[in-house]
C-alpha cells in the first residue's frame, strides 16, 4: 500500500514544475549587463522592426500605451551637479513561476517545454488578467486595429503573426529565431549551440550589453555570466523566478559621477 | 363511478376536524389551501421528506463531476502554468464546491418536479380558483352512490361554507 | 405523462444533434474551387507518375510547398500537347510573363505556422493530409485542417512537443 | 397585518400587474431608451473600434468595468440574505419584501455578468472560457480566478433564477386564476399546473429549504471568488487575505441599502403601504447599521495592516488612495457615507423616517461603488516599477456604459413588477395568519 502511495506521490511530484523543468532540453536565459548599457534604445527599435510592433502615435503614448516590448527605464538620482543616471532595459522576464500564467482562463499564456513564458495570440480573449497580475508591467495590449501606412506594411516580418485587436502580447525572446535555429540544428542532427540564437535586441546592442543563450549548457556565455557576483534578478523577492539575469552596475560612490569602472 | 364532493372551509381547524372524521370512515381526502399548512395537518397526514435524497445524490454527483472535470482534464492537457503542480488543490476544491452546489440545486428541483408531479399540463384535474384565494378545500373521493348526501351533511355540520359535487375528473 | 414524453424526446433530439455535430464537424470535405487552368493531378501524378516534389520543389526545404512557376510547366509543355486549349492558356501566361493566379485549396489561417519541411523530413506522405491527389482531376480538400485534426495526428505519431501551442502558433 | 383579508392580498398584487398608468410607461420607455443608447450604443462602438476607447492604459488594465462588475455582484447579495438567511431562521418580516429582493439578485447578477463581456478585449470569443468539448481540442485553465468566476457566477445565476421562480409558483397560479386575455395562457404555462394541494405545498416548502441552504454558502463563495480576482494577484494593495470577508460584508451592506432604496420606490409607486410597513424599514436599517459597523471595522483593519507592515509599496498605495486627489476626495466621501452616515440609524426616529432611509441608503450605495472603484483605480497604477506608473481616468464611453447599466437594471426591474407578483401572495397570507375559529394563528 505504502509502495503505491510513494509511487503516486513521485508521479505527482514529477508534474510539479520545478521538478520537470530540469528535464527541459533548453533553458533560454538572457543576461543584461547594466554596466554596459548606455540607454541608446537601439534594442527598442530593433524589437519594433523584428516583431511587427505598431507605432501607436502621440496621443496613445501620452496615456501610456507605448507598444515597445522592451523598454529602457531611466532612474535619475541626485541634484544637478551630482547626477547619477541609471538605465535598466526591461522586457518580459519569462518567469518560471509566472503570475500571469495563473490568471489566464483559456491557457493563452502558459509555460512551454523550453522554459519560456508563452503567449498564444489567437487563443487570447482579452480578459487583461495576465497583464494585471504581471509584476513587471511588460505586457502590451492591442487597443485598436493598428495599421501600417504604405509602404511600411512591406517591412513586416513574415515569421511573426500580426496581432489582432483585443489581444495581449509581450516579449517572446524572439521565438521565431529560436525556431529557425532549432530547425537548422535538427537538420544537422545536433543540439542548438551557443551563438546560434541571437535575439533582435542582442543583435542590435552596440555595447554588447545583452547576451542570450541556454543556461543548461554549462559552457555557454550566459552560464558563465550568470555566475558573476554582480548578478541579480528583478524583484527576486516576489519568487517569480525570472529567466532574465541582470548584472549590477558598479558606480563610483565617492565621486558620485555617472562614470563606470567595470 | 364515484362522485367526489368538495367542501370549502373558512377555518383551518374545522376543516382538519372534518378531514379526520372522513378519513377514519375510509374516504380519500385531499386538502387544498392558499397557504402552506405545516403542523396543522399532522392529524391527517404526516409525510416524510424525500427531497433530501435528491439533494444528496445531486450533491455527490456534482462533487464527482467537479473532481473529474478539473483533475481529469488537467491530466489530459498537460500545460504547466505559474510553477503550480498539475493538480493544484485549491482551485480543484473551489470548482468542486461550485459544481456540487450547482448539481445539487438542479437535482433538488428535479426531485420536486418528480415527487410533486409538476409541471402538469395534461388532462384536466380538479381545481377551483377559490383555494388560491381564501378558502381551504377538502376534496372527498371514493364515496358510494348512497353515501353522498351523508358526506355532504357531515361537511356542513363541521362548518363548511360551501359543499359542491364536483365533476368527475 | 404525454407532455413529459414529448419533452424528453425533444431533449434527446437536442443532445443527439449536438453529439452528431461534434462528431462530424471534423469530417468537413469538399472545398474544390475551379482553377484558372483546368490542371489535372490525375494525368500528371497518376498516369504519368511524376513525383510530387518534382514540381512542388520547396516542400522538403521550406515551410511552403510552392506552386511551380510557369517556367517549370513550360519546360515540358513547350513540346508536349501544345495543341490542347488548356495548354494554350498556359502558353498565354508564359507569353505575357504573368504568374498563374492559382486558387489555394489548402488554406490555413495566418496565425498557424505550418511547415512542410518538418513533416516531409519526419517521413509523412503528402497523401496523408492532401488525400489521393493522384486520382483527382480537380484537387479537393479531404481534411478539415482544424486544430483538432492536427492534434489527432500529432498524438498518433507521438510527436515531441506535439501538443505545445507554440509548435504551431508564434 | 390582521386587518387585511386574504382576498385583498390577491387583489392588490394582481392589480399592480394589470393596472398600468402612463407614468409607468414613461419610466419604462425612458429606461429602455437610455439603456440602449448609453450602454448598447457605447458598447457597440467599443466593440467596433477596440478597447482603446476606454481610459485603460498599460499598468491600469482593469478599470471602471471591473468596479461595476464587483458592485453589481455585491448588490445581488441582498436577495440571498433576505430570502435565504431570514428564511432558515424563520424571520417573519422577510415575507413581504423578499420576492423583490430575489429579483434584485437575479437582475444584478445579469448586469454584472454582462460587464465581464464588456471588459473583454474580444467578447465575441467569450465561449472559449466555457469547458465544453470542441473540435479544436482546447481546454480552459482551472487555476485562473477568472475561471472560478465563470463557475461561481453561472452557478449563482442558475440558482438564483431557480430560487426566484420556485418560490413564485403558487403566486403564479393565483395570478393565473385572476387574469384574463393574453395573460391567461402565459401564466397557465408558468404556473406549471399548480393546484395548491397539501402534497404540493409540502414538497414545495421542503425543497425551498434546501435551496435556501444551498444558496447561502454559494453567495458567500461567489463574492469571495470575486475578491480573489484581485487578491490572488501580486499587486501591492490587492494581495490581501482580508479581501474575501471585506467583499462579502461590503456586498451584503450595499445589497441591503439597495433593497431599502427600491422598497421605498416600490411602496410609493405600487401603493404597498399595507405590506411594506415602517417596521420593515426599521429592521432593514438596523441591519444596515450592523453591516456598516462591520464594514468600517474591516476597512480599518485593511489600512492598519498595511500601515503596520510599513513596506514601501504598500505605503505608496495607501498614500495614493488616502491623500492624493482626486482619489482622496472619493476615499473620504466613502468614509462619510459608509461609516458615519449609517450611525444615524442608532435613533429609532431616524430609522422610521422614509427620507433619512432613502438619503442614507443611496449614500451607502454611492460609497460602496466608490469603494470598488478605488480598489482597482488606486492599486493598479502603482505597481512595483515606478517607471511605469500611470494614472487612470475613465473615458466618456466607460462612464456612459456605467450609467447605462443603472438604466438597464431599472428597466429589468420595471418589467419585473409588471409580469411577476412582486410581493409574495402566499407568504403575506402566512404573515396575516392561519384562520382558526378563534381568530388568526400566527407563526
Amino acid at each position: 500500500m505504502s509502495g503505491i502511495l510513494t509511487k503516486l506521490k513521485d508521479k505527482l511530484q514529477s508534474y510539479r514544475v520545478p521538478g520537470y523543468r530540469t528535464k527541459f532540453e533548453y533553458k533560454w536565459t538572457m543576461v543584461v549587463d547594466l554596466d554596459r548599457c548606455n540607454g541608446c534604445e537601439a534594442c527598442v527599435v530593433a524589437c519594433y522592426a523584428e516583431n511587427n510592433l505598431p507605432v501607436v502615435g502621440k496621443r496613445d503614448c501620452d496615456i501610456s500605451r507605448r507598444f515597445s516590448w522592451i523598454r529602457i527605464e531611466r532612474y535619475i538620482e541626485g541634484e544637478y551637479p551630482d547626477v547619477k543616471v541609471k538605465f535598466i532595459p526591461i522586457m518580459c522576464q519569462h518567469c518560471d513561476a509566472a503570475p500571469c500564467e495563473l490568471g489566464c482562463p483559456v491557457y493563452a499564456t502558459y509555460h512551454n517545454q523550453d522554459g519560456l513564458n508563452v503567449q498564444v495570440y489567437n487563443r487570447c480573449v482579452g480578459t487583461f488578467t495576465c497583464a494585471t497580475y504581471c509584476t513587471y508591467d511588460v505586457r502590451r495590449f492591442n487597443w485598436f486595429t493598428y495599421k501600417w501606412d504604405s509602404p511600411l506594411e512591406q517591412q513586416l516580418n513574415p515569421d511573426v503573426t500580426v496581432r489582432e485587436m483585443g489581444v495581449m502580447e509581450k516579449c517572446t525572446f524572439c521565438i521565431q529565431r529560436i525556431r529557425v535555429a532549432k530547425d537548422t540544428a535538427k537538420d544537422e542532427g545536433r543540439k542548438v549551440t551557443d551563438g546560434d540564437v541571437q535575439t533582435a535586441c542582442m543583435q542590435s546592442c552596440p555595447t554588447d550589453a545583452i547576451t542570450f543563450g541556454d543556461l543548461n549548457d554549462p559552457n555557454s556565455k550566459v552560464s558563465k555570466l550568470a555566475k558573476s557576483p554582480r548578478r541579480y534578478r528583478l524583484l527576486e523577492e516576489l519568487n517569480t523566478d525570472p529567466s532574465v539575469i541582470y548584472l549590477k552596475r558598479v558606480m563610483d560612490e565617492k565621486k558620485g559621477h555617472g562614470s563606470s569602472h567595470g | 363511478m364515484n362522485q367526489p364532493v368538495l367542501g370549502l372551509f373558512k377555518y383551518v381547524d374545522s376543516m382538519v376536524e372534518a378531514a379526520v372524521m372522513l378519513k377514519d370512515t375510509g374516504y380519500t381526502v385531499t386538502v387544498f389551501s392558499p397557504i402552506p399548512l405545516g403542523a396543522e395537518l399532522d392529524p391527517i397526514i404526516v409525510r416524510k421528506n424525500y427531497i433530501k435524497y435528491f439533494s444528496l445524490i445531486g450533491g455527490i454527483i456534482g462533487l464527482l463531476f467537479g473532481i473529474i472535470l478539473t483533475l481529469g482534464t488537467a491530466a489530459m492537457y498537460v500545460l504547466p502554468r505559474g510553477g503550480l503542480p498539475l493538480w493544484p488543490a485549491t482551485p480543484t476544491l473551489l470548482l468542486t464546491y461550485e459544481s456540487t452546489i450547482l448539481v445539487g440545486v438542479i437535482f433538488t428541483l428535479m426531485g420536486f418536479f418528480v415527487i410533486a408531479r409538476l409541471p402538469y399540463y395534461g388532462k384536466k384535474r380538479f381545481y377551483t380558483p377559490k383555494v388560491a384565494l381564501d378558502s381551504f378545500g377538502l376534496l372527498v373521493e371514493d364515496i358510494q352512490e348512497d353515501k353522498i348526501e351523508e358526506v355532504e351533511k357531515l361537511l356542513h355540520d363541521y362548518g363548511a361554507n360551501e359543499v359542491n359535487r364536483v365533476e368527475q375528473p | 405523462m404525454k407532455n413529459l414524453i414529448v419533452n424528453f424526446i425533444i431533449l434527446v433530439i437536442f443532445v443527439v444533434t449536438l453529439g452528431v455535430g461534434y462528431l462530424i464537424a471534423d469530417q468537413y470535405i469538399g472545398r474544390a474551387p475551379e482553377q484558372p487552368i483546368n490542371f489535372s493531378h490525375k494525368i500528371h501524378a497518376g498516369t504519368n507518375e511524376i513525383p510530387c516534389m518534382y514540381c512542388h520543389i520547396y516542400a522538403e526545404r521550406a515551410k511552403v510547398s510552392g506552386a511551380p512557376n510557369v517556367q517549370r510547366c513550360m519546360g515540358c509543355h513547350k513540346i508536349i500537347k501544345t495543341e490542347s486549349p488548356e495548354i494554350k492558356k498556359l502558353a498565354g501566361y508564359w507569353e505575357r510573363q504573368e504568374p498563374i493566379p492559382w486558387i489555394k485549396v489548402h488554406n490555413l489561417p495566418d496565425h498557424v505556422d505550418f511547415t512542410h519541411k518538418r513533416h516531409i523530413k519526419a517521413g509523412r506522405k503528402c497523401q496523408e493530409c492532401h488525400g489521393p491527389v493522384e486520382t483527382m482531376d480537380r484537387v479537393t480538400r479531404v481534411a478539415s485542417l482544424k486544430m483538432g485534426w492536427c492534434l489527432k495526428c500529432h498524438a498518433k505519431y507521438n510527436v515531441k512537443n506535439g501538443r505545445e501551442c507554440w509548435t504551431c502558433h508564434i | 397585518m390582521e386587518n387585511i383579508s386574504y382576498n385583498e392580498v390577491n387583489e392588490d398584487v394582481v392589480r399592480t400587474m394589470t393596472h398600468t398608468t402612463w407614468k409607468y410607461w414613461v419610466a419604462l420607455v425612458t429606461c429602455a431608451v437610455m439603456a440602449t443608447v448609453l450602454w448598447g450604443g457605447a458598447w457597440a462602438y467599443q466593440i467596433y473600434v477596440g478597447q482603446g476607447v476606454t481610459g485603460l492604459n498599460t499598468p491600469t488594465f482593469w478599470g471602471i468595468y471591473l468596479a461595476n462588475f464587483v458592485f453589481w455582484i455585491g448588490i445581488s447579495h441582498s436577495g440571498t440574505l433576505l430570502s435565504a438567511i431570514l428564511f432558515i431562521t424563520a424571520t417573519p418580516w422577510r415575507r413581504s419584501i423578499y420576492r423583490s429582493a430575489e429579483a434584485i439578485t437575479f437582475f444584478s447578477v445579469l448586469t454584472a455578468a454582462l460587464f465581464i463581456f464588456v471588459h473583454m478585449g474580444r467578447p465575441w470569443n467569450f465561449y472559449w472560457t466555457m469547458p465544453y468539448p470542441t473540435t479544436r481540442q482546447l481546454w480552459v485553465n482551472f487555476t485562473s480566478p477568472i475561471m472560478f468566476d465563470v463557475f461561481a457566477i453561472s452557478t449563482y445565476m442558475t440558482s438564483s433564477v431557480i430560487f426566484l421562480y420556485f418560490g413564485s409558483i403558487p403566486d403564479l397560479a393565483a395570478v393565473r386564476d385572476r387574469v384574463t386575455g393574453w395573460r391567461k395562457p402565459i401564466y397557465t404555462y408558468l404556473a406549471l399546473g399548480w393546484r395548491g394541494t397539501e402534497a404540493e405545498w409540502h414538497w414545495l416548502s421542503k425543497s425551498y429549504t434546501f435551496f435556501a441552504v444551498f444558496i447561502i454558502p454559494l453567495a458567500v463563495s461567489v463574492h469571495s471568488i470575486v475578491s480573489w480576482d484581485f487578491a490572488l494577484s501580486m499587486v501591492p494593495g490587492l494581495n490581501k487575505t482580508i479581501f474575501a470577508p471585506y467583499f462579502v460584508v461590503g456586498a451584503i451592506f450595499s445589497g441591503t441599502a439597495a433593497i431599502v432604496t427600491l422598497m421605498v420606490i416600490l411602496r410609493k409607486s405600487l401603493k404597498f403601504e399595507k405590506y411594506i410597513t415602517m417596521m420593515h424599514f426599521d429592521k432593514l436599517c438596523l441591519l444596515l447599521l450592523v453591516m456598516s459597523l462591520l464594514w468600517s471595522y474591516i476597512n480599518v483593519v485593511e489600512v492598519f495592516s498595511d500601515w503596520y507592515a510599513n513596506t514601501s509599496v504598500e505605503n505608496e498605495t495607501l498614500r495614493y488612495r488616502m491623500f492624493m486627489p482626486p482619489h482622496s476626495y472619493m476615499y473620504w466621501l466613502m468614509i462619510i457615507t459608509n461609516s458615519i452616515m449609517p450611525l444615524l440609524f442608532i435613533f429609532k426616529k431616524l430609522r422610521t423616517s422614509i427620507f433619512v432611509c432613502v438619503v442614507v441608503s443611496i449614500g451607502i450605495n454611492v460609497g460602496m461603488w466608490i469603494e470598488r472603484y478605488l480598489i482597482v483605480a488606486t492599486t493598479l497604477p502603482r505597481k512595483y516599477l515606478p517607471n511605469m506608473w500611470h494614472g487612470y481616468t475613465p473615458s466618456l464611453i466607460e462612464i456612459s456604459i456605467t450609467v447605462g447599466s443603472f438604466f438597464f437594471f431599472a428597466m429589468l426591474f420595471l418589467i419585473f413588477v409588471k409580469v411577476w407578483p412582486s410581493v409574495s401572495i402566499y407568504e403575506v397570507k402566512e404573515d396575516i395568519g392561519i384562520p382558526m375559529r378563534k381568530g388568526f394563528k400566527r407563526h
